[in-house]
């Protein structure tokens, strides 16, 4: 474990934390955002590319996008 | 106040006890744990004489365990199948 | 929703994203990728796209049905496929026990059934995402 | 101390567990689906880690490469778009209650259906 | 050709029948619905086949692609495999050939092609959960069928459907999540996927990691146990089993719940050691929450006052039962386990099945509207009724059965306090079904109801019902001497506890 796994690990839980923290779902669901694709540059380190790029495309692209328009349809507030 | 008290006091009891349990696991990134073992060789050094494909990844999700790439097609069509019959209802 | 700028640029990267979603797709047996990262790629071109030109679309309206046809028949050809593994005398989803040329390793063309199980995969996964995405962006839940 | 590494992804999962179980709001709870699940990948990952392990892409047939375990990558792939799937169709479910009841707190919806009793 | 690829093609007849209803689109009911029925009496004929594989050659195995089994993905079929097939597929066969004729009155139109679609994947996956032998692909399945049970659940639009979805979904993804977290410790530290695999190198791997494989196995059980509703994380149940429509009820409470039972039995009798498990606390806590579900199950179900909820209630009870038989770890209590999950299926969808059919003519929920019911409809009082009967117990119906071999299994363990337990529950049951029976033939109803035609097809499948219940109460030598045999290897390969 380098010192690179071990900021980027720290960063998740940051961001995590936040996520449970925010009342606001719009700057959670950024914060979210920001968790994929640290997640996905993790995995990169890792030797995982495969993964890294799917979660790229899917957790920190469509999820997004798809927690987006959940909220625009429906309160952005807790 | 109680309940969040709970949740925290919960958590981290969990948390200490997964601190004992990592303590012991396989080290982290050591070639000599149990997951490093003859199928993942196979699948390296076979891989591209029984499949023709570089990418080994590939070559389990689409062939060595291509059941399991099926299933998921499945999730997927499932979960539209679903939010289109709740949406439309 | 109607910015020209966005439009323009929309416009203009949509060709490529696409070209790098079928890159994605059609190299994932030798380089990193495959049929659920590229078929995101191409699905996210495409909600740019509505994103870009607005949900109400005449056009949008008639892809429903397209994108339910391309599902299906991802998912079948998958099936198909690994049929086509036990009419060949091997057992369901075989490849080179079946008898698929396997081609020189480092082709776009190698690997026997494993592009065409990763095309299908793309398609599938490409008209899933734009569709779970369009239904849950939709203002109203009518149409079909 | 080389496995602080799955203690700090089992923290990101009882994280994830926490927004789930904790908060109300639904968005919040699928919010904190995904975040536990990538947690469950994370830890997956590391798991077919091997130092100074190079991606498994074999372009060459020679065994002087070390490669990482392919096999987690593989399950994850398929991980990820189940996890997509769940959220798609939770977030759709959502989207309808909120029409229904106004809100997308789980408190409130228990609160305003005991009212109509 | 077929014989050697049956077990594959099982599973995926479903799923490409399912394919074929969402390729035509929601326009083609009467194709989606032909479509449905033939290719679930299809599947249950091919399972029946496999039974009788099973019968003549003994365990058999199938390896995707070609690869075995460390490599690729492995479906196996031994005797209680195939048991529970035959379960799966004839319950679901029967409820479906019921939802064929009433749910064009239940649901929206616009969304019966898609129930069928979700219906064929459910099936699917459960088959697929029951015959994998690789613990990613049943994760897979598990989720398959969590999201197709929650749309089940949902599909009708009503709003407390959708909330009770919700939570479903959110519960029973904790649960897969936790699942999956169980499943990668045991990837971690034995470096397999196959259950045998896994199983032949667990104790290898205790030597070296022995916290790591508790942590793992309560992680499994925790996330099995929150799917399959054991108390006390059966607070889903009741809302999502009241609130589905009639047919969702009946294979959620009758199936779906069952198969994550076959899944804690694949865990517990075939990866962990038997007497590994034995030397842990996991045994009394199994028994503890079971007990406790039972009766805190009949109580709640005593209290309620609509019967698609009363009925869900008495489910988290049953579920009590099969835990015990499960948690006793004796021959005959396995015996019984694995008959009532049969039994239970039978009885509760009929349960549902004709609870839903009186439901939807007096249009009335309550329990107490139910009274006189019996005169104008016969056929669903009597269904119901002979459902109530064999939850209760009572000799010559089907649920005597796997209570009595409980209560054997119980005097095997020399656990007498569990004899106590089922004697009691019973009452419990008799307290809640009985007056419902007798006030459902001999009280003058409430309300007036007109008479109409119940569709043919429900009553066939209600005399299906029925007749099983009969059939297996008097002939319950059949099924025993089908399973016995697996679950004695099953203890003898670990020289009996």
């Amino acid at each position: 474990m380098t010192l690179i796994h071990f900021l980027l690990l720290l960063f998740l839980i940051v961001c995590a934390f936040f996520v449970g923290r925010t009342k606001d779902l719009l700057s959670a669901v950024i914060v979210f955002s920001a968790y994929s694709l640290t997640m996905a540059l993790l995995w990169q380190q890792l030797a995982s590319p495969d993964v890294a790029i799917t979660e790229a495309a899917i957790g920190a692209g469509v999820t997004t996008l798809l927690l987006f328009a959940a909220i625009s349809r429906t309160r952005r507030m807790e | 106040m109680m309940r969040t008290a709970l949740e925290i006091v919960t958590l981290v009891v969990i948390g200490l006890l997964l601190v004992l349990v990592v303590r012991e696991m396989p080290p982290f990134g050591d070639p000599t744990n149990p997951v490093h073992n003859e199928v993942s060789e196979f699948y390296l050094e076979n891989t591209q004489d029984e499949t023709g494909v570089q990418n080994v990844v590939a070559a389990i999700i689409t062939d060595y365990r291509g059941f399991d790439t099926l299933g998921e097609l499945t999730v997927l069509l499932t979960a539209i199948a679903g939010l289109l019959a709740v949406l439309r209802s | 929703m109607s910015d020209i700028i966005v439009q323009v640029v929309t416009r203009m990267m949509i060709p490529y994203l696409q070209l790098y979603g079928l890159y994605i797709i059609l190299f994932g047996h030798n380089s990193p990728g495959g049929g659920f990262a590229g078929g995101t790629v191409i699905a996210s071109s495409l909600i740019l796209y509505v994103l870009a030109f607005g949900i109400d679309n005449e056009e949008l309206r008639l892809s429903g049905s397209v994108a339910r046809i391309v599902e299906s028949c991802g998912a079948l050809a998958y099936v198909g496929i690994g049929l086509a593994g036990i009419l060949l005398g091997a057992n369901f989803l075989s490849n080179h026990s079946a008898g698929f040329p396997l081609g020189i390793p480092g082709r776009v063309f190698s690997g026997g059934t494993i592009v065409l199980l990763t095309v299908s995969i793309g398609l599938k996964v490409a008209s899933t995402m734009i569709t779970l995405f369009t239904n849950v962006a939709e203002k109203e839940g009518e149409g079909e | 101390m080389d496995n602080l590494f799955y203690a700090m992804a089992f923290v990101i999962f009882l994280t994830g567990f926490w927004i789930m179980l904790s908060h109300a709001n639904l968005i919040k709870k699928i919010i904190g689906m995904n975040i536990m699940e990538s947690a469950v990948f994370l830890f997956l990952v590391a798991i077919g880690y091997v130092r100074d392990g190079s991606a498994p892409i074999v372009t060459e047939a020679s065994s002087a490469i070390t490669y990482v375990n392919p096999l987690p990558s593989a399950l994850i792939l398929t991980g990820i778009v189940v996890s997509v799937s769940v959220t798609a169709f939770a977030l759709g479910l959502i989207v309808r209650l909120y029409q229904h009841y106004g809100t997308v707190d789980v408190d409130e919806i228990t609160r305003m259906r005991s009212e109509e009793q | 050709m077929i014989t050697a690829h049956i077990m594959p093609l099982t599973i995926l007849l479903p799923l490409v029948g399912a394919y074929i209803i969402l390729l035509f689109g929601s326009r083609h009911k009467i194709l989606a619905r032909n479509v449905a029925l033939a290719t679930a009496g299809v599947t249950f004929a091919m399972v029946c086949f496999i039974t009788y594989l099973v019968s003549a050659h003994g365990t058999f195995v199938y390896h995707l692609g070609g690869w075995a089994p460390p490599l690729g993905i492995e479906l196996m079929a031994d005797n209680i495999t195939a048991f529970l097939l035959v379960t799966f597929a004839s319950v679901a066969f029967i409820v479906l050939l019921f939802a064929s004729d009433v749910l064009p009155g239940e649901i929206n139109p616009k969304v019966i092609t898609r129930y069928y679609a979700l219906y064929l994947v459910l099936l699917g996956s459960l088959l697929g959960i029951v015959l994998s032998n690789d613990f990613f692909n049943i994760y897979v399945f598990l989720e398959i069928s969590s999201i197709a049970a929650a749309a089940l659940v949902a599909v009708n639009g009503d709003k407390l459907a959708m909330e009770a979805s919700v939570k479903y979904l959110i519960m029973s993804t904790l649960g897969s999540g936790t699942v999956l977290m169980g499943i990668a410790g045991l990837y971690m530290v034995t470096g397999y996927l196959n259950l045998d695999f896994i199983a032949s190198n667990l104790s290898a791997a205790y030597a070296g990691y022995p916290l790591t494989v508790l942590m793992t196995l309560a992680m499994l059980v925790v996330g099995i146990a929150v799917k399959a509703a054991l108390f006390p994380l059966h607070v889903w149940l009741p809302d999502a089993h009241g609130a589905a429509p009639t047919s969702s009820s009946a294979i959620l409470s009758g199936l779906v719940v069952k198969v994550y039972i076959a899944v804690l039995l694949k865990l517990l009798y075939r990866v962990f050691p038997l007497d590994f498990i034995a030397a842990l606390p996991l045994q009394a806590s199994l028994l503890v929450m079971a007990t406790l579900g039972i009766f805190v199950g009949s109580i709640l179900a005593i209290r309620q006052k609509d019967i698609k909820k009363m009925l869900a209630y008495s489910t988290v009870a049953q579920i009590g039962y099969v835990f015990l038989g499960i948690g006793l770890f004796s021959e005959k209590a396995m015996i019984g386990a694995v008959l009532h999950v049969f039994n239970h299926a039978v009885m509760k969808s009929m349960l549902f099945l004709s609870a839903g059919l009186l439901i939807k003519y007096s249009g009335r929920r309550e329990i107490a509207d139910l009274a006189g019911l019996g005169r104008t409809y016969p056929l669903p009082m009597i269904a119901f009724s002979v459902g109530a009967l064999s939850m209760v117990g009572i000799p010559s119906f089907s649920g005597f059965i796997s209570k009595w071999y409980l209560g054997l299994g119980a005097l095997e363990a020399n656990q007498l306090l569990f004899l106590v337990v089922l004697l009691v529950s019973s009452l419990l049951n008799a307290f809640y079904y009985l007056p419902i029976v007798i006030a459902g033939f001999f009280k003058k109803g409430t309300v007036e109801v007109e008479k109409q035609v119940i569709p043919v097809g429900a009553q066939i499948s209600l005399i299906f019902l029925i007749a099983a219940t009969f059939f297996f109460g008097l002939f319950s030598n059949i099924p025993v001497s089908y399973i016995a045999p697996t679950i004695q290897g099953l203890f003898g390969m670990f020289g009996g506890v």
